[in-house]
C-alpha cells in the first residue's frame, strides 16, 4: 500500500509492480507514475497526448 | 513550383526493389517532373543493430499500436543506417542513372523540426509504464527552402530521419510520416507510398484482398489492417488533411512502381 | 560570390575540438561571410571499426608515404562514420548555433567525381606487391553548382568523402584534398586546414618548432614532415597551384580556431 | 624459378614469395607481378601512376 499524492487515499501496489509503472487512484481516478520502489512513491503521472506511429 | 512534383515513400522493407524506385524516380525526372524520394531503412537498421550488439526494442501502447524504441543507442543506429548506409547508396544509384541526387535528413536547413515527448505510455509484460528514453518524436514544422532551392535547380531530394528538436538534438520520426509532410508544406501534387504489398488488403495474408479504395477514418486507429500499414494510414491521412489531392499506397516490389501507382495501381487513400 | 568565401577543413583527429570550430563557423556566417566546412573523421572510423569488427589497415607505399587501406568492408565503415555519425553532429552543432547547415558528401549531385585506380604498389613485409580491392581514389573533376546555389541561399556545406566514380561507386578520398579541390573550384578566398598541433612543425615532437611560413616543394614528397602533415601539404600545394592566395595550417585545438588562423596564427604555406 | 613473360629469361623467386608480389627481371629490367603461386605465374605489372595521400 502506499499513498495517492493526490487524495492520499491509500492505493494497493502488487509485489510484481515495476519502476514508471503507472496505476490509478481509486479513489480520485488519477493516474499515478510509481517513481521508487521499496518503500513505493507515487506521483501523479504526466498527462501525454498519445501519438503513435513515430 | 510549376513541374508536376510527386512524393515517393519508399521502405524499409527489404522486399521492396530500391534500383526499381530509382529507376522509375529517374525516369520521371527525364520527362520533366520534379521528385522528392522519402525513404526508411529497416532492413539496414536491423542489420547493423545486430553486428553492433544493439537490441532492437519495441514499444507499445496501451491501444496496442506499436512502434520503434529508440532509446539512445539505438538512435545512433538508426542515424548511421540511414545517412550513412542506405542514403548513399540511393544517392550512387540515381546518379548513376543520370538523376542529379542531394541525400539530406531532416537536420539539413533545420528541415524537419520534431517535438520529442519527455515520456510515452507503453505496454510491459501486461503492464502500462512511463518510457523517458525514447528518442522518437512527432514532426512539428517543416521548413521547405532548402528543398524548394535544390528542386528548382533540377536536384532530386533523397530525404529521411532523423529530425531535430527544440534542443536541436536528432530525433527519431517516422518516415512515411515524413513523406506526408513534406508533401503538404511543399504542395505537392501527389504522395506515393511504396510498401511491400500490392496495397491496402482487407485481409493480411491474402495479396488478391486489396482495397481499391480505401476511406481513412478521420480519427483514431484505422480499423482492421495491421501495424505498419496502419501508420502508412495515418501519414496519408494527415496528407489529405493538409490539402494533398493524390495520395495512393501501392506496390514496390514491382517494376516501374512509382509510374504504375500513377497510373492507378495500389491503393487510393481518400 | 561576393562575399569572403573561406573553405576550412576540421578533423579527423580526435583532440580537434568540433564544438568550437562550429561555434567560429556561425560567427564568420553570422558577421556576413560564407564558409564550407570540410570534415574527416578518423577517430569516429576507428571507432566504428573497432565496434563492427574491421580491421584498420594502412598501405605503405615503396617511397615510404602511408594511406589508409580502404577495402570493402572499411569503405562502408568510412562512409557510415562520415555520413552518418560525424556529420550530422556537426549539423546538429550548427543548427543549434544559428547556421543552417547542410551536410554533403562528393556523392551529392556528382559534386566530386574521383577515380579509383585499379591496383597500388603498397609495402607488405618488406616486399612490393599490388593491391587490387583498395576503394581509395584521388579526385578527378569537381562540380560546384550544388555548393554554389547553397551558399547562395545562406546553408553551411558541411562536406566529407566518399566521392564517386565513374562507375557511380563510392570512393574513398583524403578530406585534406576535398577542401583543397573545392576551394580551387569554387574560386574561394582562402583554406584553412586545421589540425592536432599549432601548425607545420620543424619538429614533430618540439610544438615551439613551427614554421611561421612554408614553402612546400613544387614537387614530391614534401621533406622533413610526419605522414599527416604530408598530406596537408600536398593539400595545401595543389590549393595553391590552382591559384588560391591564402592557404594557412592552424591549431584546431583552441578557442575559436579560424578566426585565429585568419589572424595570422599557424603556417602561412607557400 | 619461373620464366619472365616479356623476354623468356628465367627469373628466380624466393620461397616466401607472396601473391601480387612485384619482382623485377633480371634480363629486360620489367616489373613482374606474381599473380600465382605453386606453380608461380608471372605476369608484366601494370604501369601505376604513384599518388598517395588518399
Ligand atoms: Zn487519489
Ligand atoms: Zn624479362
Amino acid at each position: 500500500m502506499s499513498d495517492c499524492p493526490q487524495c492520499t487515499d491509500e492505493v494497493s501496489i502488487s509485489d510484481s509492480a515495476r519502476l514508471n509503472e503507472i496505476v490509478e487512484c481509486a479513489g480520485c481516478r488519477n493516474e499515478l507514475e510509481i517513481v521508487a520502489l521499496s518503500p513505493t512513491v507515487l506521483a501523479l503521472a504526466p498527462e501525454i497526448e498519445e501519438d503513435w506511429g513515430e | 513550383m510549376t513541374r508536376l512534383l510527386t512524393v515517393v515513400k519508399c521502405g524499409g522493407n527489404p522486399a521492396v526493389d530500391s534500383r526499381g524506385i530509382c529507376a522509375d524516380v529517374a525516369r520521371l525526372v527525364h520527362r520533366g517532373e520534379s521528385v522528392v524520394l522519402v525513404h526508411g531503412g529497416s532492413g539496414e537498421i536491423a542489420r547493423l543493430a545486430g553486428k553492433l550488439g544493439v537490441p532492437q526494442r519495441t514499444l507499445v501502447a496501451p491501444d496496442g499500436v506499436s512502434a520503434r524504441y529508440t532509446d539512445p543507442a539505438m538512435l545512433e543506429v538508426v542515424v548511421l543506417a540511414l545517412a550513412g548506409a542506405v542514403k548513399p547508396a540511393i544517392v550512387a544509384a540515381l546518379s548513376g542513372l543520370g538523376a542529379p541526387a542531394v541525400g539530406l535528413t531532416g537536420l539539413d536547413g533545420g528541415m524537419l523540426r520534431a517535438r520529442r515527448k519527455p515520456a510515452v505510455r507503453a505496454m510491459v509484460d501486461g503492464r502500462t509504464v512511463l518510457v523517458r528514453d525514447n528518442h522518437g518524436g512527432q514532426i512539428a514544422a517543416v521548413r521547405t527552402d532548402l528543398l524548394e532551392g535544390l528542386l528548382r535547380s533540377g536536384f532530386v531530394p533523397v530525404v529521411s530521419p532523423p529530425a531535430i528538436n527544440e534542443h536541436d538534438q536528432p530525433v527519431n520520426v517516422n518516415a512515411d510520416r515524413v513523406a506526408a509532410a513534406l508533401t503538404v508544406a511543399l504542395g505537392a501534387d501527389r504522395l506515393v507510398l511504396l510498401t511491400g504489398a500490392p496495397g491496402v488488403l482487407a485481409d493480411a495474408g491474402d495479396e488478391t484482398s486489396m482495397h481499391s479504395t480505401y476511406a481513412v477514418p478521420p480519427a483514431g486507429a484505422p480499423g482492421s489492417v495491421a501495424g505498419g500499414m496502419a501508420l502508412k494510414l495515418v501519414a496519408a491521412r494527415e496528407a489529405l488533411a493538409g490539402g494533398v489531392t493524390s495520395v495512393r499506397i501501392a506496390d514496390g516490389r514491382v517494376p516501374e512502381p512509382i509510374s504504375r501507382a500513377l497510373a492507378g495501381a495500389g491503393t487510393t487513400v481518400t
